[in-house]
């Protein structure tokens, strides 16, 4: 019974919600509080992946402001990449996102996928995420914190 | 290129006075099955309702003459059989033509459909084994239609060895049964039944077991079947399995339950027995089989397995002292005998559609058909749909009056009841739950999704006559899975003339709602339908919440993980999709697999190729009947001996016979 | 059959296709909070739905009309039994128009459905799924037609009513030895019909472990939720039938007043809600097992269930 | 407690008692089998209890009582200590017959008690008597555990449920044995626990795990 001692003993470690931040954009369908998001690693170094794992464990629990990473991107509201956009991964990256049921979003997270980062020059690289396709919201830092990832999330959620 | 046209351009240019023939061939065949097969409704729906109508010829056959005597039981049979020769005959109209049929095999069609009619109608034990072999025969001739290639010739001598056996068993029951009434028509004989000695009576018993039941399909005598079915062209494995299996049933019923019954406890479980074995093997084989007309095959076996497992149970339970649920328990062996021969004919149909439209049988190489081939899509789908039991199919209802009379038969202190039914519901089950997998398979994989192979792609629908006879099947088949309770009066009328299993209590109420009399157990499968028609709407309905938010609705290409294109080779395969379930059986299965894998030359870490081989043979034939055929072998071997050659010597055989007869007759 | 019962199948309906978002989420929030989370909220699928009924219709190329209508049929076959079951009340109207037996056929309707439309994309996925859900379904089958036998034999009848009636009248059999083993095996059943742990994990992302969302991987905007609300209104409806079936107090009689009837709402919503929440905290201690580690899972209920009915057909003579 | 309430908890003591065995033979994990066989102790002395608190009798009371601490506390304890440590150890890892086929015969077993303890159930309908049947099935089931295992530890689970198994139908037939026949039982069994344990240890020593298969090196 060592699991449910453990369970009582750890109770509830998710961190006290701040408050709501701005909306950035209206949430896609006009539902609030429901975005499901299909995540495509355009070409990372899987630090913003760590982060984003982060974002959704019981700490942050981004799942509370109705955000969720689901398989499928016919299911999802729209895209979260991460990294910057390769060239082997922009075909794929374009043919997730024509996947994705209207409306849609893009978030972009992490320097690389926002302005390329510190492979700007590399001679893999198409280019950030907002050259290949429209984003809607982006999160800089490198990696950004998971607390900046679940603001950003928030501020699409609208909750 | 050039190829494939120029025969194309003969047939059009030179030979147009010879399809013109085909034409009026194919239309005369046709249509003399399908009066035959009309004619045999009528009778049979006379039979049922009316008084025994008797017939003697008695020139027609030396010593015995022909006697026919066509009884409520018999008539079912010929009605069935008359049906089914009714949508076949329809069909073959544009069957024949499109598969170039030759002369030979339209005449034997309606030879084989007069030989199915007269089976029934037979009234004493000459005249029975006359049809029977006239049935035989021409079912062998018809199966060998194609024998230009190998498989055909093997499943037509496998099937011909099969056939005669089980015809010798037959032989050899109603020739004991004769002797032992002293004579040999069938009221005689039944009215001197319960004088005959127990051994007479467990000789004719078994005898009849094995050879009615090999005819049925049954274990372990069924090999022929998916093979002589396949290999038929598909009105003929249409007839075969929709019609001939169930004189299997009828001898059967004919026999061991009429004539002989109710006989003792263990004969309604021997029955129960092979049945229920007959049914799991039939359906496992079915659901990894990847032949679609092989699968349709075994399928037969399951549900011949289902109807014996109803006539043991009825068996059973009227020397059980339970004729009330015996009755119910017969009912669903009739009305499944009904709605396999209309689901099981409109399979076939359809299946020979597609072979006739692809060459192909394979479920691995088909797929795609639903857009190319709608009509048989919807009307294989129908087939499919009452051959897994589910409710809307025509399946439904005689499974679920079994399952009412498993769970309905009294416990009280009968220690063989009650190890019996829970056993046998859980079979059935099984039986049920394999069979919604197969023909998921086989519509699923062989009609949706995309094809497998250029000939898939090339499919084009078939000619309105082929539809026309798929159509009347699927109309019965609907009649089977709404509305049973037209046939509710035949079914009252054959069971009124078999007392001897319950036919004369109250028995399963078919009106709009099936109600049990004693038993508080009720469906309506009309109603059901039309609550079930409401709830998809509702459905519907629901979904349409929130509709003038939506953008406009797209066309997308698949979802391909991101890569470019999806091609159809990584599609799941009728092997890969019943691949769990031969895993999870494989201790009876038994499949064969081989992994090779080949290396690089240059190194041994490097792969170049993996393949991988999976064979599934019937282990029941591996195992019982290689030994046998291996037997018989040694003995032709050692016989061989006596053939020299020499003229002499084969005089001097005759002449010893000759004496011995002599002498024994003495 | 009276006005009332027929207003109460209506609202049984009704209440299924309100609850069952609620009763997924409530399931959902039970197993957050052991984890530590905060979750979701007993509303998130509800917001889910109406944002995926917004959402704009997709037809991925070369389906058929048997991927459309799958959906409609899989909650179609759902409401329908939800109107059959007695939820609130005995005698449905439609008690008569189909036994337990027409249920589950009902149910295996639905499922099969589906995996056609599965199969009907023509992706690796879709027909991985098809082919594990249906051999799941297969083996499922045997054992809940025999644990309908068990639950048969106390009121003599697989209708529905009447083995409800039965319990009423009897409440000493739910706790004999084939009704306790009929329940456990019907427990199983209903994890692996409904997809969830340890046979199927209605929440993982990996594509090669799912089972029933590797079917539905193709649906997007409304289809697809009402693909989920179907699974949650079957999960729903087969857990009430579970509660009504072993522990039917609370619910109305035949003809019940208005009273009666709100009672039995309240009541199975008490039910539902314990036996859901129970479901949850139990998958919070589980794994997923091996794909072909569930049907030695599978066989083991059927043993059950087979238990079940030998002991309840032993056992039927009263005792004196 | 009134007929129908002594008869109910007697019906699903064992219930809990044949679905004990049944969970016996669906495990493979040796910890939770021996958990699993302490909960057939609890059923089975829950019992000579029912029979004595439905009685008004205090013999039954104590001989369970005395199963209590035996059954469920003293031979599970002592069985979890033969548990080894090592991973390998821990679990019934290739039983000779697969789970599911295990299953299936346990279910062909069960009925077979079923079907041949009709007799006895004839003879008497009392509800003590019509429990019969599944503490049969267990001496089956334990019987087939016995072959079918290979760890020296299953082997023991094997043993003590067959012991459960007859003691529960002696408690069943004859409503409750003598307090003092019942400790001699008791005391035998605990013994031969005692030697089974000392075995394994030996066996691990020897062999360096406890699969039965490697006696069969000692007839060389």
């Amino acid at each position: 019974m060592t699991w449910i001692g453990k369970i009582r003993r750890v109770g509830r470690i998710v961190e006290p919600a701040p408050a709501a931040p701005e909306p950035t954009v209206a949430p896609p369908t006009g539902v609030r509080g429901s975005l499901q998001l299909r995540h495509v690693d355009a070409g990372s170094c899987n630090g913003c992946e760590l982060e984003l794992a982060g974002a959704f464990s019981p700490v942050y629990d981004a799942e509370q402001y109705g955000a969720r990473l689901i398989a499928s991107p016919r299911h999802a509201d729209g895209l979260i990449v991460t990294g910057v956009v390769t060239h082997n991964m922009h075909e794929p990256l374009l043919n997730t996102l024509a996947a994705v049921p209207e409306p849609r979003v893009v978030i972009a997270v992490g320097d690389c996928a926002c302005n390329r980062g510190v492979f700007a020059t590399a001679y893999g690289v198409v280019g950030s995420v907002a050259d290949v396709i429209d984003v809607d919201v982006q999160v800089p830092g490198c990696p950004p914190t998971p607390d900046q990832i679940v603001t950003a999330l928030r501020s699409v959620t609208g909750k | 290129m050039t190829t494939t046209v120029l025969p194309a351009a003969a047939a059009e240019l030179g030979e147009g006075p010879r399809t013109a023939r085909l034409a009026r061939e194919a239309i005369a065949s046709g249509l003399a099955t399908t009066l035959l097969g009309a004619l045999g409704l009528v009778l049979g729906v006379v039979a049922i309702f009316g008084p025994t109508r008797h017939l003697r010829i008695d020139w027609l056959l030396p010593l015995a003459g022909v006697r026919f005597d066509v009884d409520p039981l018999g008539g079912l049979f010929i009605a069935v059989t008359g049906a089914v020769a009714v949508a076949v005959g329809i069909y073959t109209v544009g069957y024949a033509q499109r598969e170039h049929w030759a002369r030979f095999p339209m005449v034997v069609l309606p030879l084989f459909v007069a030989g199915m009619l007269l089976v029934p109608a037979a009234g004493s034990v000459p005249t029975f084994l006359l049809a029977w072999e006239l049935m035989a025969a021409a079912s062998l001739v018809l199966v060998l239609s194609e024998h230009n290639r190998g498989a055909v010739r093997f499943a037509g001598v496998f099937y011909a060895v099969m056939t005669q056996l089980g015809f010798v068993m037959i032989l050899l029951a109603l020739v004991l049964l004769s002797a032992a009434a002293g004579g040999d028509a069938f009221t005689t004989i039944a009215a001197h039944a319960d004088d005959m000695s127990a051994g007479t009576r467990t000789a004719v018993f078994v005898l009849t077991v094995l050879g009615f039941g090999s005819k049925a399909g049954l274990l372990p005598l069924h090999a022929w079947l998916p093979k002589a079915h396949p290999e038929a062209p598909s009105p003929v494995s249409a007839l075969m399995s929709a019609a001939m299996v169930n004189m299997g049933i009828y001898g059967i019923i004919r026999i061991d339950l009429q004539i002989l019954g109710p006989g003792p406890q263990w004969w309604g479980l021997t029955l129960m027995i092979l049945g229920a074995v007959s049914a799991v093997f039939g359906v496992l084989q079915a659901t990894v089989a990847t032949d679609l007309k092989r699968l349709l095959a075994y399928s037969t076996t399951e549900n011949m397995g289902l109807v014996t497992l109803a006539l043991g149970t009825a068996s059973l339970l009227s020397a059980s002292g339970a004729p009330d649920v015996a009755a119910i328990a017969m009912t669903a062996a009739l009305l499944h005998v009904l709605a396999h021969a209309a689901f099981k004919t409109l399979a076939f149909l359809a299946a020979g559609s597609v072979l006739a439209a692809t060459g192909l049988r394979d479920l691995d190489k088909l797929g795609g058909l639903a857009r190319r081939m709608p009509v048989t899509t919807v009307m294989f789908g129908i087939g499919a749909l009452g051959a897994s039991g589910l409710p809307m199919g025509a399946g439904f209802v005689s499974e679920w009056i079994l399952f009412q009379s498993l769970i309905h038969s009294p416990p009280d202190g009968n220690t063989l009841l009650a190890l019996a039914m829970p056993l046998s519901v859980g079979a059935v089950a099984l039986t049920t739950g394999l069979g919604i997998a197969s023909m998921v398979k086989a519509f699923g994989v062989g009609f949706l999704a995309r094809p497998r192979s250029v000939a898939a792609e090339d499919a084009r629908e078939s000619p309105m006559s082929m539809l026309t006879g798929m159509g009347l099947a699927a109309a019965a088949c609907a009649v089977f899975a709404f509305w049973p309770a037209l046939v509710a009066p035949a079914l009252r009328g054959v069971l009124d003339a078999l007392p001897e299993v319950g036919g004369d209590t109250a028995g399963v109420q078919l009106a709009t709602f099936l109600r049990l009399p004693g038993i508080d157990g009720s469906l309506s499968p009309a109603l059901l339908a039309v609550a079930l028609a409401a709830g998809v709407l509702l459905a519907f309905a629901a979904s349409r919440w929130g509709a003038r938010h939506r953008p406009a609705p797209v066309e997308v290409p698949l979802w391909a993980c991101g890569a470019e294109t999806l091609s159809p080779r990584m599609q799941y395969t009728a092997t890969s999709f019943a691949e769990p379930l031969q895993r999870v059986f494989d201790n009876v299965l038994r499949p064969d697999t081989d992994v090779e894998v080949t290396h690089f030359a240059e190194s041994q870490y490097l792969v170049e190729k993996v393949t991988f081989t999976t064979r599934l043979a019937d282990p029941v034939e591996q195992r019982l009947y290689t030994p046998v055929v291996g037997a018989v072998i040694a003995l032709a071997q050692t016989v061989r001996r006596a053939h020299n050659g020499s003229v002499h010597l084969y005089l001097l055989y005759g002449a010893i016979g000759l004496l011995v007869v002599l002498l024994v007759a003495q | 059959m009276s006005a009332l019962s027929i207003v109460a199948a209506v609202l049984q309906v009704v209440v299924v296709l309100v609850g069952a978002p609620f009763v997924v989420g409530g399931m959902r929030q039970v197993r957050a909070r052991l984890e530590g989370r905060a979750g979701g909220g007993v509303g998130q699928p509800w917001r889910d739905l109406r944002k995926q009924l917004r959402k704009q219709q997709v037809t991925p190329r070369g389906t058929t009309l048997v991927f459309a209508v799958a959906p409609a049929i899989a909650a179609g076959t759902t409401l329908l039994i939800a109107a059959i079951l007695p939820i609130f009340a005995l005698g449905s109207p439609l008690d008569s128009v189909a036994d337990l037996f027409g249920v589950v056929g009902l149910l295996f309707l639905g499922t099969v459905a589906l995996t056609l439309a599965g199969l009907d994309t023509g992706t690796a996925f879709g027909g991985m799924g098809s082919s594990r859900e249906i051999t799941i379904a297969a083996l499922v089958e045997p054992t809940i037609l025999l644990a309908v036998f068990a639950l048969s034999i106390p009121g003599q009848s697989a209708n529905l009513s009447a083995i409800v009636s039965a319990t009423l009248d009897n409440p000493g059999q739910v706790f004999s030895l084939g009704s306790v083993l009929a329940f456990v095996a019907l427990v199983i059943v209903i994890i692996a019909e409904t997809g969830r742990l340890p046979v199927d994990n209605p929440s993982t992302h990996l594509e090669l472990t799912m089972i029933h969302e590797a079917m539905v991987l193709e649906y997007a905007g409304p289809k697809l939720a009402l693909v989920e609300w179907a699974s949650g209104m079957r999960l729903t409806v087969l857990l009430a039938l579970l509660a009504n079936l072993f522990l039917p107090w609370g619910i109305a009689g035949a003809d019940p007043s208005l009273l009666a009837v709100l009672i039995g709402v309240v009541a199975i919503a008490v039910k539902v809600s314990v036996l859901a929440g129970l479901l949850a905290a139990g998958e919070v201690f589980i794994a997923k097992l091996r794909y072909f580690r569930v049907p030695e899972l599978l066989s083991g209920s059927f043993l059950l269930a087979l238990l079940a009915v030998t002991a309840s057909y032993f056992l039927a003579t009263p005792t004196r | 407690m009134s007929l129908a309430t002594y008869t109910g908890v007697l019906d699903l003591t064992a219930g809990a008692f044949l679905l004990a065995a049944v969970l016996i033979v669906w495990r493979r994990e040796l910890r939770s089998i021996v958990h699993l066989l302490a909960w057939q102790g609890v059923a089975l002395a829950a019992i000579p209890l029912t029979e004595g608190l439905y009685e008004g009798n205090p013999g039954p009371v104590i001989v369970g009582l005395v199963v209590l601490v035996l059954r469920a506390g003293v031979l599970p304890v002592l069985l979890l200590r033969a548990v080894g440590t090592a991973d390998a150890e821990r679990r019934e890892s290739t039983p000779l017959v697969n789970t599911t086929s295990s299953l299936l015969i346990t279910a062909a077993l069960t009925m077979l008690a079923y079907a041949v303890t009709r007799p006895i159930i004839a003879l008497d309908q009392a509800a003590a008597t019509r429990a019969v049947p599944a503490a049969f099935a267990v001496i089956l089931i334990a019987l087939f555990v016995m072959v079918s295992r290979r760890r020296a530890l299953s082997q023991a689970v094997g043993f003590l449920m067959l012991d459960n198994g007859i003691t529960a139908t002696a408690f069943l037939i004859t409503g409750g044995v003598p307090l003092i026949v019942e400790l001699g039982a008791s005391m035998d069994v605990l013994f031969a626990v005692f030697v089974l344990g000392l075995l394994t240890g030996h066996m691990r020593r020897a062999f360096g795990g406890t699969d039965l298969d490697q006696l069969r090196e000692l007839r060389d």
